[in-house]
């Protein structure tokens, strides 16, 4: 973020944005719930070219009895990106980026998940970044909370998560990787929407106090837009209208 | 230090004898024959980031492989060559005991056998993969995902390798007249893949009460839980054997190698003729430039 | 994996309930006001070896910075500038369940929270950190010890961080007359430092009985204790929001974030304010050249 | 493997190879049992200048319970190189090579111990390359299994190793580094040579179907060999007649 | 050590060494106890500019069950130097040099803490050098003496240490960082004073017997001094006269 | 973290008794003198890729060194002299108690005693190892291997080491007339060592019962595991001190460390002897060139 390379122009004349968006409009958004077999839950979601592949197991026993907690489930949550998901090549091993994100998707699903429902027990959350195109965090929560509830845990509201941009000046709904690197702020944002309760909130970049809150708004849009896509999958499934991939 | 393994997801006693009566009936408890392959679905190109991808399920089982292809050096032994790194990742989405973290001596020797069943056979011209001798090569990253695991990962994982070679994509290199290297920015070259190769894996089931033993081709997961032993045959598209490995608790009689060497051949020709159908489809239906 | 806490240090219910009645009077345990932080003290120029070093405490909290300014080799994508690296220590001195070893999850995020509220509004002028354009820069490693640990290291960490840069001295680099250069061997440069950056941490505490929640500045560590929610915003001078991060099991109601906003903004200036006076105080004590 | 150096001739006029043997002989074999004193078994063996020294410990109870089988022994293997063993020098720490090798060594040394005499035990077995000059692997496999016999542990037969190369289009038996460097297949193979029950099948190159099997009937006659080596070791060891070394 | 460089001059033609300091003189020491609050035991110490952070837990109960002992205390020692204590910026990772000095610390100190006293439990003992100006170690063992007494824990004797060095023939006592890199020789020594029981002594470097005997007395006279200034700080600290730092 | 060993192998009551009834008596339970070390049996050049390999029993303790000689980079506070790596590797075939993995901290600091034993005192002239002053010399690798542990594992290191330095071969290198380096194919050169120096260990057991001290040379296992405290003291062939090191639970009493040093000069003296004795047989039974 913040490289300005004053040659890259990221709106047309008409203010549309490199992939044609405006800049209120979320990508095409594909979402598929019961894609693994083995898995307890799992769900693809696509954010236009950012793939991602969530699984859940749990509640289940772990080996290492000095991780449970007597009156909770323990959540255990890993987001990785696969080398080939990256321009170049990304190392296998857990980089400083992973494992901070890894914190903050857990934190992002431990206010939805009724863990009071399984004392004693883990519940596991792998987040695969598949391809990444910007906005892996926010569409691996969106992924990672459809697993979960694939996996018949009980929550008090999906999470749906989305960031926005500010990109040569202006407010964008769901930045691209092309946005991120050549905007000026990234806030990724992340929330129960029927409770208007927000899980995950991260700004990496500079706004005013003013643009934060339009910011705030535009994430808002873009959540309630994808919440909606998020039950329609689950009804999908659960409507036995589709067997998994 | 390898350690026998104690992790095994345990495999209910009942359905385990209902496997080995079909067995002793001369078929198989999803109803395939001895010597069939699951049904295997393809997919490639799914990855933008990758300069090649694939996705195959073999049955129920299914892997992710994505290849990149970057500039690298050369190793000092071989100056006129491009470099292949191939690694496995068990994905812990794919099953209950697979963990995250640095692969595993399974990962390993799985990267290691797909690795050698390419090598020495040269299935890839490496030797096309330079940029400039002896200084700058194309290293290829053959990242292997197994993403659900239902038994038979070693099959799967090669055919999987094996499509995303065939349908990669690297930027085409040129020299100019004054011997400056251009790398393109678009990616429009093929992977030189001289010879399509395969592994076919077959397992070894002993019913311990009458002592009978039975080789099957591209076992599932429950079946695999009850083999004793599996033994993985590489061959290239014209016959050659190119690699070959024995795994699992047990050991294979000497006089059953003909019969595991026929079955896994005959196993390996219907992958690459799978593969074939595939790429041929792929091709006739994409325009060509 | 990130995993759910365990190793927390147990409240005792009797100093819960008193922090909560506290907070139903509207003042806290240690008679703190909802937005007031604790005393700070401030130390300077402590670790002759380092380039820039303070000492902060925050309450009974107490932060150590060192600052290390070398010589590296610029990112392929920054040729012009120097590299900022930020990294966390929770010293094992500082707390019963800190354990030595490679940083945690938390001291991670704790360095990249500092380093991202102060990379993108460029609060240093990393383009001033160069010593042979595209060659050789400068490398600005930033080390923060936590050494005692009584709540919201965060902010105990991103003033030491201030301070430590403000205070911390480089050798000079000039270029000869033949373009050759030239690191004077004496340390007397200020690190470019062109905004003053400081994060501002605000705990939500709900007391679970009467449903009401509470939002305090600066926790201490008994009131992080009971906290469910860290929200912690980072402020240039010019007051900009340079930073965001949302921290802890629980959430925060939508319609509460202007009031956090607040309460952090007003935080940050009296971190400010207290930055601003420790190196006014030090300037003018200190003979100038 | 398959460095095809034109220059390099592996085979005299007369047919011999590089260190004088011809085509279907193996190295000087020099094998001895029990020659450390703190193992509960030990063995060093010699295939030319490939030296191995293998320990065993155990049946034993190691401090961790979790890799107790109820029904049987747990068998742990390392395949390990020194640093000074190579001819560059090699990081002690373990390679991915060395990974695979120790699992297909201990997989080929499962069938031959009677595991189910010892429940809720580990054996530990542990092989050291000491120098190396091709067939380590098989070599490995032989003096683990004399190791095992030395530690007094009932197996169903003795397992002997030995490779067999195609070097410049002929069959070798045993190869040694240069053979293997310039060759174009390796075919380690381990059995039981009683019960003929192989333990060990490892393909590195490339063979006709006619070549394998020509290969392989080669490889029982130098494990056949090996084997009555072995079984002379073991009873000059327990003859008394010999000291530890 | 041992890099002779001719033109570095390490005394005046006075005889005083590059700080002033005549060759048997300690440097400016500081000492201050208890200076942290969650530690059971804390002490802070200035060898001139050599400065040390050191930190007691316990006797404790760890995770670990299988590291307690039926008949006495556990200890655990960890020296480190921050990344910013050395003139180049030191990986925080642990280096040899640092593993090695964590025992030797350790052994230094296990003579005097009474652990028979303490069965079944850890004593956990941290050194964190802040800043490194030669005797790092020996300063390291006077620290944590001082953080085990602070801890209530129970003490044969305080432990103190000083190192003395040959420095262009000269003996010199607690020599610093750069006596030390032009030395021929560094002594290090730590001891219970007043039992004359030697805990720590190593040397780096050549000396003739007789030199080591001078030198062994000349640490003596350090120890003896030290110890002193153990004693007053202890005493100021328990006059309760001093809050902590 | 360094912790207290608590997986050490127990000695059985009845027989520390036996070992202290000996001392008691002036003598040891396997019939040596205090100040007698035990047999010593030495083969060097049994590693054909090592540069210089040796092989040493003492009593029944078993270490193995061995050499490699490889180009590198020098230290850039050493660019006129070789460089000097000392590893240890306790094999886990040694003891029941060792385990495989990287090296703990006894093999750590087994590494480091004998490389500073060489290391001030020059034993090695490395200013002789030199391949291109400022940028190639040669790297000298030293691993030594604990095979069989039977007690006193640094003086049977720093015996093997030794002797391991005095038989290797490393190539000759030569400038032409133009300057350039040549690097003989043939192995010819002795590594340069100036002097011979050992390490020599001492006990201290002190019977609980009666207070008795008593010091011992070159400790057999069950000793050591009796013994409260080793010293270490290494001598150069000319009579130098050329390191020291105490190890072990206890401490010294300041009175009894010159007896220490005399005992510890003694056993050195007789190591020396056996090193010399060794190299002159072989040397005169080897045909020169």
């Amino acid at each position: 973020m913040g490289i300005l390379k004053p040659g890259i122009k990221l709106f047309t004349d008409e203010g549309l944005r490199i992939d044609g968006r405006r800049p209120d409009q979320l990508r095409p958004i594909k979402i598929e719930v019961g894609v693994l077999k083995n898995a307890d839950g799992s769900a693809y979601v696509e954010y236009g070219n950012t793939k991602i592949l969530a699984a859940v197991y749990g509640p289940r026993d772990p080996g290492a009895r000095h991780i449970l907690l007597p009156n909770r489930a323990t959540l255990r949550c890993r987001y990785h990106m696969a080398p080939f998901s990256t321009h170049e090549r990304k190392s296998p091993a857990p980089s400083r980026r992973e494992i901070e994100l890894s914190k903050v998707i857990r934190e992002a699903l431990e206010p939805a998940v009724i863990v009071e429902a399984f004392p004693r027990t883990v519940i596991d959350i792998f987040i695969e970044v598949l391809n990444a195109d910007g906005g892996t965090r926010t569409a691996g929560v969106t992924a990672a909370s459809l697993a979960l509830a694939d996996a018949g845990i009980p929550m008090r509201d999906l999470v749906a998560g989305v960031a926005v941009g500010k990109v040569q000046g202006i407010l964008v709904l769901d930045e691209n990787e092309q946005e991120d690197m050549y905007g000026e702020a990234d806030l990724p944002v992340a929330a129960m929407p029927t409770l208007r309760e927000i899980t995950l909130l991260q700004l990496n970049g500079v706004l005013t106090e003013e643009e934060f809150y339009k910011a705030l708004e535009l994430a808002w849009q873009g959540i309630n837009q994808i919440y909606k896509l998020q039950k329609e999958a689950l009804k999908k499934r659960y409507a036995g209208a589709e067997e998994e991939e | 230090m390898s350690m026998t393994p104690v992790e095994i997801p345990i495999i209910p006693k009942i359905r385990k004898n209902a496997i080995l009566t079909f067995l002793s009936r001369g078929t198989r408890v999803d109803e395939r024959s001895f010597d069939s392959p699951r049904e295997i679905n393809i997919k490639t190109d799914l990855i933008p980031n990758a300069n090649g991808s694939s996705y195959v399920e073999l049955g129920k089982t299914k892997v992710l492989a994505g290849i990149k292809v970057e500039p690298g050096t050369p190793f000092p032994d071989t100056p006129q060559e491009g470099n292949l790194i191939v690694s496995v990742e068990f994905l812990p989405h794919a099953s209950p005991v697979f963990e995250p973290g640095p692969p595993d001596e399974r990962a390993v020797e799985l990267a290691r056998i797909i690795d050698r069943s390419l090598r020495d056979v040269r299935a890839i011209d490496l030797s096309k993969m330079v940029i400039t001798p002896g200084r700058k090569v194309w290293n290829i990253f053959i990242d292997i995902y197994v993403v659900d695991y239902d038994g038979n990962m070693i099959d799967a994982s090669s055919i999987a390798t094996m499509l995303a070679l065939l349908t990669a994509k690297i930027p085409k290199v040129s020299t100019t007249e004054t011997g400056e290297i251009i790398i393109s920015e678009e990616k429009s070259e093929n992977i030189p893949v001289k010879k399509k190769v395969v592994t076919a894996t077959i397992a070894k089931i002993t019913d311990e009460n009458t002592g009978n033993k039975y080789y099957i081709a591209d076992p599932s997961l429950e079946e695999e839980m009850i083999a004793d032993t599996l033994v993985t045959i590489a061959f290239s598209e014209d016959g050659l054997i190119t690699g070959m490995q024995k795994s699992g608790l047990s050991s294979i009689h000497s006089d059953d190698i003909p019969k595991i060497l026929n079955m896994s051949r005959k196993l390996a020709e219907k992958y690459l003729a799978k593969i074939n159908e595939y790429i041929t489809l792929k091709t006739s239906t994409t325009p060509s430039i």
